[in-house]
């Protein structure tokens, strides 16, 4: 009963949580205005967090969900294309309207896409659902290119780079992006919702024998994986101002299938650090020049073979939970440690 | 003792005026060229235990698969609770009330076990995604309640202790008794459970019957289960049909069955038990 | 045949098999009984090879086979016919038993006639795709399997897993007959009645370490292995 | 009609190559489930080994084929040894983030050594072309197409009539399991890297003969569509791999005869997408059977 | 805008041409921005190399204004995230100017931002019409400049070319799909063959990576075509150009200026009679040579192509004008100073190694194509087009 008493109420951590991502918010927010934070260093913030985005959606159907899709990068084309347009043609409406609103048509589109690929690709499993998922992104990529010159559109232009995208994306924008998809995504994992995708992942013939809607769960998750996908597209078509579908190919799946892999499969907050270390390491290895890139590979080998679970593994981390541990520590060392999990 | 008609229902003289658990009507499948269940009829009463034994490959595993919906049958009929099963699903036909355990044991692995449980729990849980994310305070009621239940499922066999732990790290037979708390977490009607005390010792397999009977009595649900263990078997089931080559070669009482030529013939081996 | 000297393994932190010493001598049959998580299953792994113990040696047939490759104990004439059976699901009965013959020059039609006399089901089934074989049957396949190398010391992890009652007689006549006819028998079960039926000789496990060994029937008749594995 | 059977030919050719690099995906794959990325990678080290024999210093080119194949063969042993064994009990992602590293560090290696740009290939068989209905068929296309099937024919005996063939399914199965039949499982590892590696040297230098260049980035197209070849055969499967190599090639060319070349991709993918549909497991795939 | 010389004049008295007076008043930083690596790494690479082979000498004569030139290089590996994150540092570093990027699509990328910085900003390679014009604000980028041709002025060309020179009835087009360079290049080309009443017959693509074009040619072959155009990078084309001649197409073959070098990768007979436009004729002048023995001396005994030629060239226009800011006494590095680099190119007299240049409203180079047709497996200058 003591221990009770010595644990944080969980809104008391939900306000913590909170607090401490506002805080970071308003100052990384004003020094970058200040231009304590270079224009350079505000870039690469931005890019991690857009990659964030990419990964920790990628996570909910690969970690959680445990299914191998290799068309992340179409999900996120299609957001970024169909945010683009539309906000190359809402210039007239005020930015908090126009903004949210290319995020959603982003991510909406990219679900719809996700809903339309998954429907058939989820009946197939493990390496074949790898496959058929490259090869929507690569139809989707196909598409892009090529659908001005059949139909006449003057919408994608192809090759030729969709340009002149009103550049909106911001430091702020992004993390409260970041913020809401990593509160989302571990909220729902942490609900009956959330077991049930992992359940899938496990075993599914176990799954179904619990009454587990399967089907509905896989497609939820990956629809949800899309959708996300489509947010951080939308975030980084503003964040450039111009898009090429080559952009979007294979190898940008790989890119972040590589950052959940390496963060730790189905650890939310390994996908966070992993995208993060990936999106700063090719800058900090800049001053190897011409060895960049070959360092970059072997980095990334090294990282497999002495930690092949990923840096954080299956761990989930909560900083709520630290404080908790800290303050539970403090005054009275029998008291046994928050049960895992408590944080719920 | 006269030998009873493979084809007889036989349900205890309790459930006899209530709708049988489950009934089966000339249920049957094929896989490729080989007849694995045939003219499968059985009927199980509402709080009867009940035993499905065989040789090996006599298609018991089989039929539970049917039961269960991880199959469709290529003929027959099966009413569970008197309602047609046909073009059920296996998530459908457990929430209309089948639970089961596996052969090889299919646990979430990584899994802990209470989060074993909580799935189990899962259709038990009326809590809507929005609720969930916005953690509006019938998300939190859910929880508690669920986590509640889920220790207390857990309390039957003595396991609240490792709830926090992998269900992949528990030894063999602590697995196969969390597999069950799993079942009867979906709330079953009638719970199928497929060699529960492979790989337990002699001890713990009596401990095993005792919570078997327990459970029944505690949820009055209906208990089917296959075991080799005729010990098991012959000490808790009320009725036994006796399956050789798919087909049902006998039913009866433990008694029954334990003298049944063919079954010794085809089953017991001529020492008997 | 087979000496365990002193051997210690551990799986990262868990220290499984404590300080374990045994022998198996020429045309044995011993039994290792425990409860569940006893370390039973470790011991023949790390007989085979298929994990390393920390400290202790392990002497086969004259020769130390501790550092030796799981591969080349088997070629040396040890059999370990696993847990859970582990047959190769993917392939037909007749290729599984064929597997079994790895180490010979050739698959002999003498010792497939053999195997398909003992377990007549797997002649009737040899086409079937293994994983699609019932419980029992794939337990068949496995002794069958193991067979096929011809093997001087078989090891033998709870076959009688999930067989009928007639096949566990069964499986106990051939474990007696194969022990007749020259193979040394090392046998892990949780049917222990039985396993000290057959054992000349016989080890109990306790948490990684031997608690007591004795002859097959003395330890039948021990109360503490009655009250605790005889369930009576 | 000579349209026709120009266009079959184009494609068996292609298709050739392709089934090649696809046989070497569905071999290692087939082994330890890794979709090995660095595979199409290690054509390009085939065929700069091979530029490097015969344009740099000059030797004969049977040396440098011979070169191109030993050098890939050594290379894909190395690279299991170093890379992937150390892996062998990992989650089967982290194995495919190493393939996706070394294909990484051999592209960039590549480029640093011999430079981004392509090297011009000399010629490394010549002879009269053949007509045939009115199309012409080159000395390059029948010399490739041959040798490819030769290379295929000699594999399916190896795999099928060999103990070693035998190990290899067994280890793909059931690593421990294999062991206790007395397998030794790195030696078989090996093997099949040797072999699938050895098949990538023949399909570099066939490659090189066809289209004579050598680039750092040239084997990840090749790879990735040797790849979709291998999962439309039904990975794993020797014969799949074949055909799914051959229909990928007749697919691009057929794509191409009816006039939608700019679209060839997505027809290609769209079709894999079909077949994947209508039969999950490939064309050739085994349905692997969970029992319950 | 024309920024006026700033009446608070630097201190520097220097003014002059005092060359042998190295570092007295400190560097002049200059970012260099290309896919040095990567698949597209030859072509940043030859550019760069280019370039800095100008800025060498210049710094070996003693810089400007006794300012060396202090190259700030960074990778973009062609991509347009990964320019906008290196331009960015550059900005942090303090460059004066830019040199970049090398394809069109990290250029355009760029240049919203450096036109918001108002950075002088020249580039050698990035073809695209919209690296210069927003064309849906119908706004110039002012502080952009390029030494190369843009696409749609060589498809054009190539068509005129295709009607008055080789009097094609007929053509065909070969691309890259994903490439905006080909793919612009075909564009324009088809469009103006429209216009001068050539039918194209077909019109086929191919993707990044592919290596067999026989399909697509067996196609070109069965419509029989007169010309068939070409404008992808040497490789991809000397491939196709071979497996043509396999098929026994006779064609004469027409591409833009990534032909450059076309003839070390297809054999001469292959080859024979194909002709290209270019910036760059090898060997055609004096200085060209010059260029060629320096660029093979400085780079062990590398032949300088089109991309090198015009790297060069790039850095002779931006030095230039830097130069004349320089003598305008203006503080290095100030927004003034800025100004009067990109007033400098924008009013530039500066004669490059291919050409001279002076800049239309669009800020493209207002120069002659140069025809390379390939003869005996040489490219040899034919005419100015
Ligand atoms: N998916 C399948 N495909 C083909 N045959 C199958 C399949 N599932 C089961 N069988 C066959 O059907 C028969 C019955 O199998 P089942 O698993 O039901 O046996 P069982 O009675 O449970 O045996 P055990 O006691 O050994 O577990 C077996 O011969 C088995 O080989
Ligand atoms: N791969 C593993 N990783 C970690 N611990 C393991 C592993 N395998 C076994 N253990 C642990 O080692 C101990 C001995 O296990 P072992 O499987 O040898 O027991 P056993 O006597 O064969 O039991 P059973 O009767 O259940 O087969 C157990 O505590 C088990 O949890
Ligand atoms: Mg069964
Ligand atoms: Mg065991």
């Amino acid at each position: 009963m003591i221990k009770q008493a010595r644990d944080i109420p969980t809104p008391v951590k939900y306000l913590i949580n909170l607090a401490l991502f506002i805080i970071f918010l308003v100052v990384v927010n004003s020094m970058i205005a200040s231009k304590t934070i270079s224009g350079y260093y505000t870039k690469v913030i931005m890019l991690i967090g857009i990659n964030i985005i990419l990964a920790v959606s990628l996570n909910l159907a690969t970690g959680y969900l445990g299914q191998l899709p290799l068309g992340h990068a179409g999900f996120m084309a299609v957001g970024a294309y169909s945010s683009a347009i539309f906000m190359k043609a809402a210039s007239a409406l005020p930015m908090f309207i126009a903004l949210p609103l290319g995020l959603m048509i982003g991510g909406t589109v990219a679900g719809i896409f996700g809903f339309i690929i998954g429907i058939p690709a989820l009946r197939l499993r493990g390496d074949y659902l790898a496959i058929i998922t490259l090869g929507f992104g690569e139809i989707i990529r196909v598409i892009l290119l090529n659908i001005d010159s059949v139909l006449g559109f003057n919408l994608t232009y192809g090759a030729a780079s969709l340009k002149n995208i009103p550049k909106t994306t911001t430091f702020l924008g992004t993390f409260i992006c970041v913020f809401i998809v990593c509160y989302v995504i571990h909220t729902m994992m942490k609900s009956r919702h959330g077991r049930a995708i992992l359940s899938i992942r496990e075993n599914e013939i176990a799954a179904e024998s619990c009454g587990i809607k399967t089907t509905y769960y896989k497609t939820m998750a990956f629809v949800m994986s899309a959708f996300f996908a489509g947010v951080a597209g939308s975030l980084y078509a503003g964040y450039l101002g111009i898009l090429n579908p080559s952009n979007f190919g294979f190898m940008k799946s790989i890119e972040i299938l590589v950052m959940v892999v390496l963060g730790g499969m189905g650890s939310m907050i390994g996908s966070v650090i992993s995208a993060t270390v990936l999106t700063a390491l090719p800058e900090l290895l800049r001053a190897f020049a011409d060895y960049r890139m070959v360092a970059y590979s072997l980095l990334l080998i090294a990282v497999m073979i002495f930690k092949p679970s990923g840096l954080m593994g299956t761990y989930d981390f909560s900083l709520s939970r630290l404080l908790g541990k800290g303050l539970s520590r403090l005054p009275a060392r029998n008291a046994s440690p928050a049960r895992k999990g408590d944080d719920r | 003792m006269p030998r009873r008609d493979p084809h007889e229902t036989l349900i205890p003289e309790r459930d006899k005026d209530k709708t049988p658990a489950i009934e089966c009507i000339g249920l049957g499948i094929d896989f490729g060229g080989l007849t694995a269940v045939d003219d499968f009829n059985f009927t199980l009463g509402r709080t009867e235990i009940a035993g499905l034994i065989g040789p090996n490959g006599a298609g018991k595993t089989t039929v539970f698969n049917l039961l269960t919906k991880v199959y469709q049958p290529t003929r027959g009929r099966m009413l569970l609770e008197g309602r047609d099963t046909k073009n059920m699903t296996t998530a459908q036909a457990n929430r209309a009330g089948i639970a089961r355990t596996f052969q090889n044991i299919r646990l979430f692995k990584e899994l802990t076990v209470l989060d074993n449980v909580l799935i189990g729990l899962h259709n038990e849980i009326h809590v809507n995604l929005a609720q969930a994310i916005l953690r509006l305070p019938s998300y939190w009621r859910c929880e508690r309640v669920a986590r509640e239940r889920a220790m207390d499922l857990l309390s039957i066999f003595d396991m609240t202790g490792v709830a926090d732990k992998k269900a992949g790290s528990l030894p063999y037979g602590a697995q196969r008794r969390l597999e069950i708390v799993r079942a009867l977490a979906t709330n079953p009607t009638l719970l199928l459970l497929d060699e529960p005390a492979a790989g337990m010792n002699p001890s713990e397999t009596s401990e095993l019957m005792e919570n078997i009977r327990k459970i029944r009595d505690m949820f009055q649900i209906s208990i089917l289960l296959i075991e080799h263990d005729m010990n098991l078997v012959m000490g808790i089931c009320e009725g036994i049909a006796v399956l050789n080559y798919g087909r049902i070669i006998a039913k009866g009482t433990p008694e029954e069955i334990k003298s049944d030529p063919d079954v010794i013939e085809a089953y017991l081996g001529k020492k008997g038990h | 045949m087979l000496q365990v000297n002193d051997i210690n393994v551990y799986y990262g932190p868990i220290h499984a098999i404590k300080g374990l010493s045994f022998e198996v001598r020429p045309g044995e049959i011993v039994a290792l009984i425990g409860a569940n998580g006893a370390g039973k299953s470790t011991v023949l792994k790390t007989i085979s090879g298929l994990i390393r113990p920390k400290t202790g040696s392990i002497v086969f047939d004259g020769r130390d086979i501790t550092k030796t490759e799981a591969h080349k104990i088997v070629q040396a004439g040890l059999a370990h016919v696993p847990e859970g059976r582990r047959i190769f699901l993917q392939m037909t009965v007749m290729e599984n038993l064929e597997m079994g013959a790895f180490t010979q020059k050739s698959v002999s039609e003498e010792d497939l006639e053999a195997v398909f006399t003992r377990f007549p089901r797997l002649k009737e089934r040899r086409r079937q795709i293994a994983g699609t074989l019932s419980g029992g049957e794939q337990q068949m396949l496995a002794m069958g399997r193991a067979l096929m190398s011809r093997p001087k010391l078989m090891m033998l992890d709870e076959p009688s897993m999930g067989l009928a009652p007639l096949l566990v007689a069964q499986i106990f006549e051939i474990i007696a007959e194969l022990n007749k006819s020259g193979t040394t028998i090392l046998l892990v079960e949780q049917n222990a009645g039985m396993a000290l039926e057959v054992a000349h000789r016989a080890y109990v496990l306790e948490t990684g370490r031997i608690t007591l060994s004795g002859t097959g029937a003395e330890l039948a008749e021990s109360d503490e292995i009655k009250k605790a594995y005889l369930g009576g | 009609m000579s349209t026709v059977i120009s266009q079959i030919f184009n494609g068996l050719q292609s298709g050739s190559v392709y089934a090649l690099v696809a046989l070497g995906y569905s071999m290692v794959y087939g082994i330890i489930m890794l979709l090995n990325f660095a595979h199409g990678d290690i054509i390009m080290v085939g065929a700069y080994v091979a530029w490097i024999m015969i344009a740099k210093a000059g030797l004969p080119p049977a040396v440098g084929v011979v070169a191109a194949v030993v050098g890939c063969t050594l290379l894909g042993i190395t690279i299991e040894k170093v890379a992937y064994a150390p892996l062998r009990k990992s989650p089967r992602l982290s194995l495919l983030i190493t393939a996706i590293g070394i294909s990484f560090f051999l592209e960039n290696l590549a480029q640093l050594v011999m430079g981004a740009g392509a090297k011009s290939m000399p010629e490394i068989v010549s002879g009269p072309g053949l007509s045939f209905a009115g199309a012409n068929i080159s000395f390059v296309a029948m010399v490739t197409i041959v040798v490819a099937v030769i290379s295929m024919v000699l594999l399916t005996i190896l795999v099928q009539r060999t103990k070693m063939g035998k190990a290899m399914r067994a280890v793909s199965e059931d690593m421990d399991s294999a062991r206790l039949m007395g397998i030794s499982v790195n030696r078989t590892i090996s093997f099949t890297f040797a072999l699938g590696s050895a098949l990538a040297g023949i399909g570099a230098v066939l490659y090189s003969c066809a289209y004579p260049q050598a680039s750092p980035t040239m084997g990840s197209m090749l790879g990735l569509k040797a790849f979709v070849a291998a999962v439309l055969g039904g990975i794993g499967s020797i014969p799949g791999a074949m055909i799914g190599g051959f229909a990928i090639g007749l697919l691009e060319a057929f794509v191409s005869a009816v006039g939608l070349s700019v679209w060839k991709e997505g027809a290609v993918f769209a079709i894999l997408i079909l077949v994947l549909l209508i039969k999950p497991t490939g064309i050739m795939g085994r349905v692997i059977t969970e029992k319950v | 805008g024309k920024t006026e010389p700033g009446t608070t004049a630097t201190p520097s008295a220097d003014t002059g041409a005092n060359a042998t007076a190295p570092a007295a008043g400190g560097t002049i930083k200059i970012g260099l921005l290309g896919c040095y690596t990567g698949e597209y790494a030859q072509y940043g690479l030859a550019v760069q190399n280019g370039a800095l082979m100008y800025i060498d000498k210049v710094n070996a004569a003693g810089g400007i204004n006794g300012k060396q030139i202090e190259p700030i290089i960074y990778d973009d590996k062609g991509d347009p995230t990964e320019a906008v994150t290196a331009f960015n540092r550059m900005l942090d570093d303090g460059v004066t100017a830019l040199l970049g990027s090398v394809l069109s699509g990290a250029t355009m990328a760029v240049v919203p931002e450096a036109y918001a910085a108002n950075l002088p900003m020249i580039t050698a390679s990035a073809t695209a019409a919209g690296v210069t014009y927003n064309e849906d604000e119908d706004l110039v980028y002012t502080n952009m400049f390029r030494t190369c041709f843009i696409d749609p002025f060589q498809g054009e060309k190539m068509a005129q070319y295709a009607k008055d020179i080789l009097g094609a009835r007929t053509a065909a087009a070969i691309t890259e799909t994903g490439n905006d360079y080909a793919v612009g290049l075909k564009e324009a080309f088809v469009a103006k063959c429209a216009e001068l009443g050539i039918e194209v017959v077909a019109d086929e693509g191919y993707s990044k990576g592919d290596k067999d074009f026989k399909s697509q040619l067996t196609n070109i072959n069965a419509k029989g075509a007169d010309v068939i155009f070409c404008p992808n990078y040497y490789e991809d084309d000397a491939l196709i150009v071979t497996q043509a001649r396999q098929l026994g197409i006779t064609a004469t073959f027409m591409g833009g200026d990534g032909w450059a070098k076309v003839s070390e990768y297809a054999k001469a007979e292959d080859l024979e009679g194909s002709v290209y436009c270019s910036a760059y004729a090898p060997g055609s002048t004096p200085e060209i040579k010059q260029f060629e023995t320096d660029y093979a001396a400085k780079y062990n005994g590398e032949v300088p192509g089109m991309f090198a030629a015009l790297g060069y060239d790039a850095a002779i226009v931006l030095l230039d004008a830097i130069k004349a800011a320089e003598s305008k006494g203006l503080e290095t590095g100030s927004d003034e100073y800025k100004a009067a680099v990109i007033d400098g190119m924008k009013n530039t007299s500066s004669v490059g190694i291919t050409s001279a240049y002076s800049y239309d409203e669009f800020n493209n180079p207002i120069k002659s194509a140069v025809i390379i047709k390939l003869e005996g497996g040489k490219e040899v200058f034919s005419q100015m087009f």
